[in-house]
């Protein structure tokens, strides 16, 4: 067994592979030195924002396990931890202690969600992605819906910050003062240049290490199993459904406590957009990480948080120090976020396709042996 | 009894429920102190502006290519040709035909190149529109800003850079179809019959074109595309041209709906104009790979009329302002309502 | 069934966390109110000046008809007041513990206090007095939100956040 | 331990689906560690014996099954498979079920893996229970080592293995279960070279002489024979044969398996038209999953009724197939002595040749459109009939009234059951919808007509009308017809010269009046020719 990644065709196959990766890495390198920033200032941004922004992807990995593609429906855990956060505002529930009440509150709310896309994406096998990304803005209008009409006239809301001033709904940009960084700021160690917020690398690691071990669970194994072909999982009397909805499940839960991660870093609540953003930027994020939407890591995780948010620090400078226009840095991130989902959306498809064509039994053809 | 229960099996729960929903609306504007002759007059300007974006859906369909998620790049094509107008300088009547002749070609390239893609990832096709139209919206922003555009019109003033948000098409094509043959009807009812006629002659151009032998060719490829490859039909050939129809009926329906919205609407403005037009098809009665004109005009009247309606009347009714709302779990209800329904063929 | 008794258990426990969360981590505002007061039918003067030291954080100095505000977490406290003169020289020291429930607004009423009588925490009125005791100031209260998916507008070009 | 009694017993079982008889009275029964061989041809009611013994789904929403299985003695009926294999009865299916991305290990364990506690199993289940690789791995290696065969690393992915390490995977899957008595194969060695059958064959003794007992599908009934301790031919749902297979010979099996009373048949007799070749196949290879055709060579006369036959899987569907175009195909194909080229359906078509085919609902029918669409589509379009020109030329339209009328035409011509031509394909029954498929074909008047199971899921009543028609039109029109299907019967009652189909090749061509036992031989593997010595 040679190593296949030192043949020729190993390193063109390698390349390919992780073409988006390295064509970040490239995209980066040639835009850092317009961009103006310091390393250490680039350095410690990176850090902020994998701090933030790394538990939230790692929510995506256990429905690619599962062969469920890239879980649009995160959005709807999201929307369940910032239900958590506006229940611990109102109660001026503060520090550390808001941080863990949002997150204990989040956790049966975003179970019975994705309880629910679990069914719904049952019902949808085989397109599972544009059914979650569909349902996730179902399910924004329905949080509206709640949000915006019920708090304050059928939920009562005492706290008056949060209220709009017509009497009823949440404002539209909650400040989330009181338990701002207060994960962050527990425990924050000072390394040279750069300040790392422990506790929260701390639960970052701790997750890690959840996935890490539950890829050796049964029902992980099941997971893999179910991902790998339902049918196949079924005659071996694997509860398909019920695997493919727990996976749902987890995904949705871990997704609202990485929004409560998120949003007490950034810490202020854009009631009516923060999650959308949130799932569009996590997927992209893993897909830069070399991800597809049929295996992911949790080194794609870092890399990819690393790599995506670095274009984003760097891009508006970048463009205004070359082309004299920040807008034009701006669209060019919102293009690129994109263009990587499609591009992984379309090798998959691709990677599909020749995967049918190729289960015909090749060598057979081309004539007989005797 | 049976013949009510086969109705309802045949039309659907969320069809009915929205006609119903629709009808009340109409019943409740005497209470809600709203006109009903001004609403009529939004609903009818609204179903007209919007008529060949949701027409745009039905070649597509119809060659089993799914909902056509990607409309925002026959948009694009659309707005192409509405800034090259403007740029020109032309007006009146014969702007509005010059945009549709410079979107053309706009359209037919995209929708070729967009076609292709599509043929390579049959079975994913959904998705992967959905986010080619984001990511044609999010690079033709550069391109706003980039492209060498100098009608003082459309530019940012004051050494700005690209073109302005939003661009006014008054004194070039506005209103051109909605005026030609306004038909007043008392104070606050007017009929856009200019409109009408030219949503007619598109819906007349899309159902002769069903009627031509390759139109019969692609709804047999939409059917069954192993009976039609096996009757000698080129598949991808079929739904790539129903791409390019359908991409070039987007051009033609934004530009339809600029000359009575009144403003061109770049950068991030056509982003999420796809959802509502496939929602309005889904409510008309189409299905993932079936569609035809009927549901194009009902779905057209029943989805604008709730969106003329629900601000005014539930306005005030309950002082309350839901329409968004409203809107968003409509349409967003009837995709997903749609993409979970058994489909004929499950693989 | 030892099952079922480590689950409900273990529910148990995430209940009783979430309580004891919802309660310790309770912030206050207390507002430290040196005026003179009538409190059952006894009138309590204002000392000229006062320290004041709650849960042995710094010492807050506040002089005749002045108001302060200090914030709180969790419902158990301890205040120490040195009731001081003009020039400073303090006249004598009161430690008292109290508790803080309901309102998440409570005024700490020094001219009681320095009597040591009790009574002197009570739960803030609305009174017109101070405008919305919150902290920071009220973050933007925009039109109703941007129009989302399924409609016009989109995602902002912004980034992911500050 | 072959002397010890039955373990096994089936008892007089029977199975009908909606009226039709499948299974009568059959009865068996098995010794431990015994070979069974079970032969017989598609149809014969292998599977559905298979199915009960099972008890799978299908048998039991179709009303279940007569006669008794019993199980040491005591009557048992499975509720579902996973009770059966709770019983000891394993099975391989011809087509692999392994994850192609999980090892050897993996897969062999596929939910029956080996775990050790952790404390979150306490509050979430017993799926939260870990993974015990070592174990897991120790588990496989016994199995494989059970079977003997070739050394297969129980690390190594699937998706790796060569074809042969797969099968011998897929049955230590089954041999992992400790109470594992009655192993299932079927068509194991289909997929085989020759050595790694060879090996396979071995195998299989091994475990027989462990004292699990087997049953043995297969086509070739060399191997049958090389292997099996006793053998079981089934025809026609009964069980017609049974005999020590040291007493038995290739032949007496060829001869029961396809054989049908003298008489029963009405085999065609006419004199076979002697006018020249219409259609030369020369080498054809087709890649057409589950049905691969390796190298076929043959030729049709002009206005003949050529048959092609053979067992299920040996290649005989790929043959029209690959000549339309509809999968991926090599060598030469003459037709009128100009040549056709593979891979385009279209220019098929142009060459004036039609296809039925036996994916009725996949590829014959548009199901969603209306009968008069299913019967001209594939004329209007390769031919440009029923078209009418509007503006001058500039756009054809479809002509809906020539177009009604031609269906029309057809529907009285065929007697197809329908409300009108206007009635929806997926609304008619399979008769009617394959005559629709038939009107499709003879609407395009095409000089050499493909038929493929034109007779499959059909009624017989159906089925004489279908067989009649294709006679009727080959007479009247001289159409060359190329008819495939895996009755033999029908094809002797309709065909001028049938060919047999066998693992990709023809295995040779006879005519209609030849002994059953001659078919039999031709389709009986390709060890069949040379099966005499072993006889």
């Amino acid at each position: 067994m040679k190593n296949p990644r030192f043949t020729r065709a190993g390193a063109a196959a390698f390349l390919m592979d992780n073409a988006v990766p390295l064509l970040f890495v490239l995209i980066s390198a040639v835009a850092i030195p317009f961009s103006g920033f310091s390393a250490v200032y680039l350095i410690q941004e990176l850090l902020v924002r994998l701090a933030r922004n790394s538990f939230l992807v790692l929510a995506l990995l256990v429905p690619i396990m599962a062969g469920m593609g890239l879980n649009f429906g995160m959005t709807l855990g999201a929307m369940a931890g910032e239900i958590g956060l506006l229940f611990v505002i109102n109660h001026h529930i503060t520090g550390v202690h808001g941080v863990a009440l949002a997150m204990l509150l989040s956790v049966p709310l975003s179970a019975l969600v994705g309880w629910l896309t679990g069914i719904v994406l049952n019902k949808a096998k085989g397109r599972e992605m544009v059914t979650s990304f569909i349902l996730a803005f179902f399910a924004n209008g329905i949080y509206q819906l709640m949000v915006l009409y019920g708090m304050g006239s059928i939920i009562p809301v005492g706290n008056p910050a949060l209220v709009l001033s017509r009497g009823y709904g949440i404002r539209n940009a909650v400040n989330l003062v009181e338990i701002r960084q207060a994960l962050d700021n527990l425990i924050l160690v000072r390394l040279g240049p750069f300040s790392i917020p422990l506790v929260t690398v701390l639960v970052i690691t701790g997750m890690c290490l959840f996935i890490l071990l539950f890829r050796r669970t049964k029902l992980g194994q099941d997971m893999r199993a179910v991902g790998g072909d339902m049918a196949i999982a079924e005659a071996a009397g694997i509860d398909v459904e019920r695997t493919r909805t727990l996976s749902i499940v987890i995904s949705t839960v871990l997704a609202g406590i990485g929004m409560i991660v998120y949003l007490q870093n950034v810490g202020t609540l854009n009631t009516y957009n923060s999650h959308e953003q949130v799932g569009m930027f996590s997927i992209a994020a893993l897909l830069v990480g070399g991800a597809s939407v049929s295996r992911a890591g949790i080194a794609n995780v870092f890399l990819g948080v690393c790599l995506f948010h670095l274009m984003f620090i760097i891009s508006p400078t970048a463009g205004k120090n070359l082309i004299g226009s920040a807008m034009l840095g701006e669209y060019f991130r919102v293009f690129i976020s994109y263009g990587v989902i499609s591009v992984a959306l379309v090798l998959y498809a691709l990677r599909r396709q020749r995967g049918r064509a190729g289960a015909s039994p090749g060598e057979t053809a081309g004539g007989g042996e005797s | 009894m049976d013949r009510i229960r086969e109705f309802i099996a045949e039309t659907g729960w969320p069809r009915i429920i929205i006609a119903l929903f629709l009808l009340s609306l109409f019943l409740a504007t005497p209470a809600a102190r709203v006109r009903l002759d001004s609403s009529i007059s939004d609903t009818l300007i609204r179903f007209g502006m919007n008529g060949v974006l949701v027409l745009a859906m039905v070649p597509m369909i119809q060659s089993g290519c799914g909902l056509n998620f990607g409309l925002p790049l026959g948009i694009v094509a659309g707005l192409l040709g509405g800034v090259i107008t403007i740029e020109i300088g032309l007006s009146g009547f014969v702007a509005f035909l010059a945009a549709i002749a410079f979107a053309t070609p706009f359209a037919v390239v995209f929708g070729w190149g967009y076609g292709r893609l599509l043929n390579r990832v049959k079975g994913s096709e959904m998705m992967i529109a959905t986010y080619v139209g984001f990511s044609s919206v999010a690079f033709m922003c550069m391109m706003w800003l980039l492209l060498p555009f100098k009608s003082p019109n459309m530019i940012w003033g004051y050494g700005g850079t690209g073109l302005r948000t939003t661009i006014s098409v008054e004194g070039y094509y506005l209103w051109v179809l909605n005026d030609f043959l306004a038909l007043r009807i008392g104070e606050d009812l007017r009929v856009p019959v200019g409109m009408f006629l030219f949503f007619a002659l598109m819906c007349l151009l899309v159902w002769s074109f069903f009627r031509t032998k390759t139109g019969t060719a692609l709804t047999a490829v939409g059917s069954n595309p192993e009976y039609a490859r096996a009757s000698g039909i080129d598949v991808d050939r079929m739904r790539t041209i129903s791409v390019i129809l359908s991409t070039w009926l987007g051009a033609v329906g934004i530009l339809v709906y600029q000359q009575s919205f009144g403003f061109i609407q770049l950068y991030m403005g056509p982003f999420y104009m796809a959802f509502p037009a496939v929602a309005a098809i889904l409510i008309g009665g189409a299905s993932v790979h079936k569609a035809d004109i009927p549901n194009v005009l009902v779905g057209t009247f029943l989805f604008q009329g709730i969106l003329t309606m629900t601000p005014s009347v539930m306005n005030s009714l309950i002082q309350t302002d839901m329409s968004e709302v409203i809107r968003i779990v409509v349409s967003n209800g009837m995709i997903l309502y749609a993409l979970t329904r058994k489909t004929r063929r499950a693989s | 069934m030892r099952r079922l008794l480590i689950r409900s258990l273990t529910v148990a426990v995430a209940v009783l966390l979430g309580v004891y969360l919802f309660i310790f981590g309770r912030g206050y505002t207390l507002i430290l109110d040196n005026n003179a007061v009538d409190l059952g039918g006894t009138r309590y003067p204002a000392p000229a000046a006062a320290e004041i030291v709650v849960d042995r954080r710094g010492g807050i100095e506040i002089f005749a008809r002045e108001r302060d505000t200090i914030s709180l977490k969790g419902p158990f406290h301890r205040v120490e007041l040195r009731v001081m003169d003009r020039g400073g020289k303090v006249l004598s020291t009161v430690s008292r513990n109290f508790t803080l429930t309901g309102s998440p607004t409570h005024e700490l009423l020094v001219a009681p206090l320095a009597a040591g009588a009790a009574g002197f925490i009570r739960e803030f009125s609305d009174e017109p007095l101070l405008s919305a005791p919150v902290p920071a100031g009220s973050p933007g209260e925009g039109p109703v939100p941007a129009p989302a998916p399924a409609g016009a507008g989109g995602p902002s070009p912004g980034g992911t956040g500050p | 331990m072959k002397s010890s009694p039955p373990f096994l017993e089936l008892r007089n079982i029977s199975k009908d689906f909606f009226g039709n008889r499948v299974l009568k009275e059959v009865s068996f029964s098995l010794r431990p560690g015994e070979i069974l061989g079970l032969v017989g041809e598609n149809g014969a009611g292998k599977s559905t014996l298979m199915k009960i013994l099972f008890g799978m789904n299908v048998i039991h929403s179709t009303g279940g099954y007569g006669g008794t299985i019993l199980l040491d003695g005591a009557p048992v009926r499975f509720a579902s498979p996973f009770e059966a294999l709770d019983a000891g009865i394993g099975m391989v299916h011809q087509e692999f079920s392994l994850l192609p991305e999980f090892t050897a290990a993996e897969n062999i364990l596929l939910n029956r893996e080996s775990v050790t506690y952790n404390p979150l199993v306490e509050v979430f289940g017993d799926r939260l229970k870990t993974l015990d690789r070592p174990a897991m791995r120790d588990r496989a290696r016994k199995a494989l080592s059970r079977l003997g065969g070739p050394s297969i690393d129980e690390g190594m992915r699937v998706a790796e293995m060569p074809v042969g390490h797969k099968q011998f995977t897929e049955i230590a899957r089954e041999l992992d279960r400790e109470k594992i008595r009655l192993l299932v194969l079927d068509e194991p060695t289909a997929v085989l070279t020759e050595s790694e059958a060879e090996i396979l064959l071995a195998s299989i003794r091994k475990l027989a002489d462990q004292g699990i007992a087997v049953i043995f599908i297969s086509h070739r009934l060399k191997e049958v024979l090389e292997v099996a301790d006793r053998v079981v031919v089934l025809r026609d749902g009964g069980l017609v044969h049974q005999a020590e297979a040291s007493e038995t010979d290739i032949a007496v099996l060829a001869e029961k398996m396809v054989g049908r009373e003298v008489g029963t048949v009405a085999v065609r007799n006419r004199e076979s038209p002697s006018t020249g070749t219409v259609l030369e196949v020369e080498n054809l290879w087709v890649d057409m999953p589950g049905e691969t055709v390796r190298k076929v060579s043959f030729s049709v006369r002009k206005g003949e009724i050529f048959g092609i036959g053979g067992l299920a899987g040996q290649g005989k569907l790929g043959i029209p197939n690959g000549i339309m175009g509809l999968f991926p195909a090599g060598g030469r194909v003459l037709f009128e002595g100009s040549p056709v080229p593979l891979g385009s359906p279209k220019k098929a078509l142009d060459a004036g040749l039609s296809f039925v085919s036996e994916d009725r609902r996949g590829v014959g029918l548009l199901l969603e459109e209306p009968l008069d669409w299913n019967i001209v589509f594939t004329a209007m379009q390769n031919q440009n009939r029923f078209l009418r020109p509007l503006l001058g030329g500039l756009v054809r339209w479809r002509d809906d009234k020539a177009i009604a009328a031609a269906a029309q035409e057809y529907v009285r011509r065929l007697d197809i059951k329908c409300t009108g031509v206007g009635q929806r394909a997926q609304e008619l029954s399979g008769g009617n919808q394959q005559k629709v498929c038939l009107a499709k074909a003879f609407i395009s008047r095409p000089r050499l007509l493909f038929v493929s199971e034109p007779t499959r899921g059909i009624d017989v009543g159906a089925k004489k009308l279908v067989l009649d028609t294709l006679r009727m039109h080959n007479e009247e029109y001289g159409t060359t017809i190329v008819m495939v299907s895996s009755e033999l019967e029908e094809l002797k009652s309709v065909c001028d010269r049938i060919a047999i189909v066998d693992e990709g090749r023809v295995a040779g061509i006879l005519p209609p009046s030849a002994r059953a036992g001659e078919f039999g031989m031709l389709m009986a593997g390709k060890a069949g020719k040379d099966g005499n010595h072993h006889g």
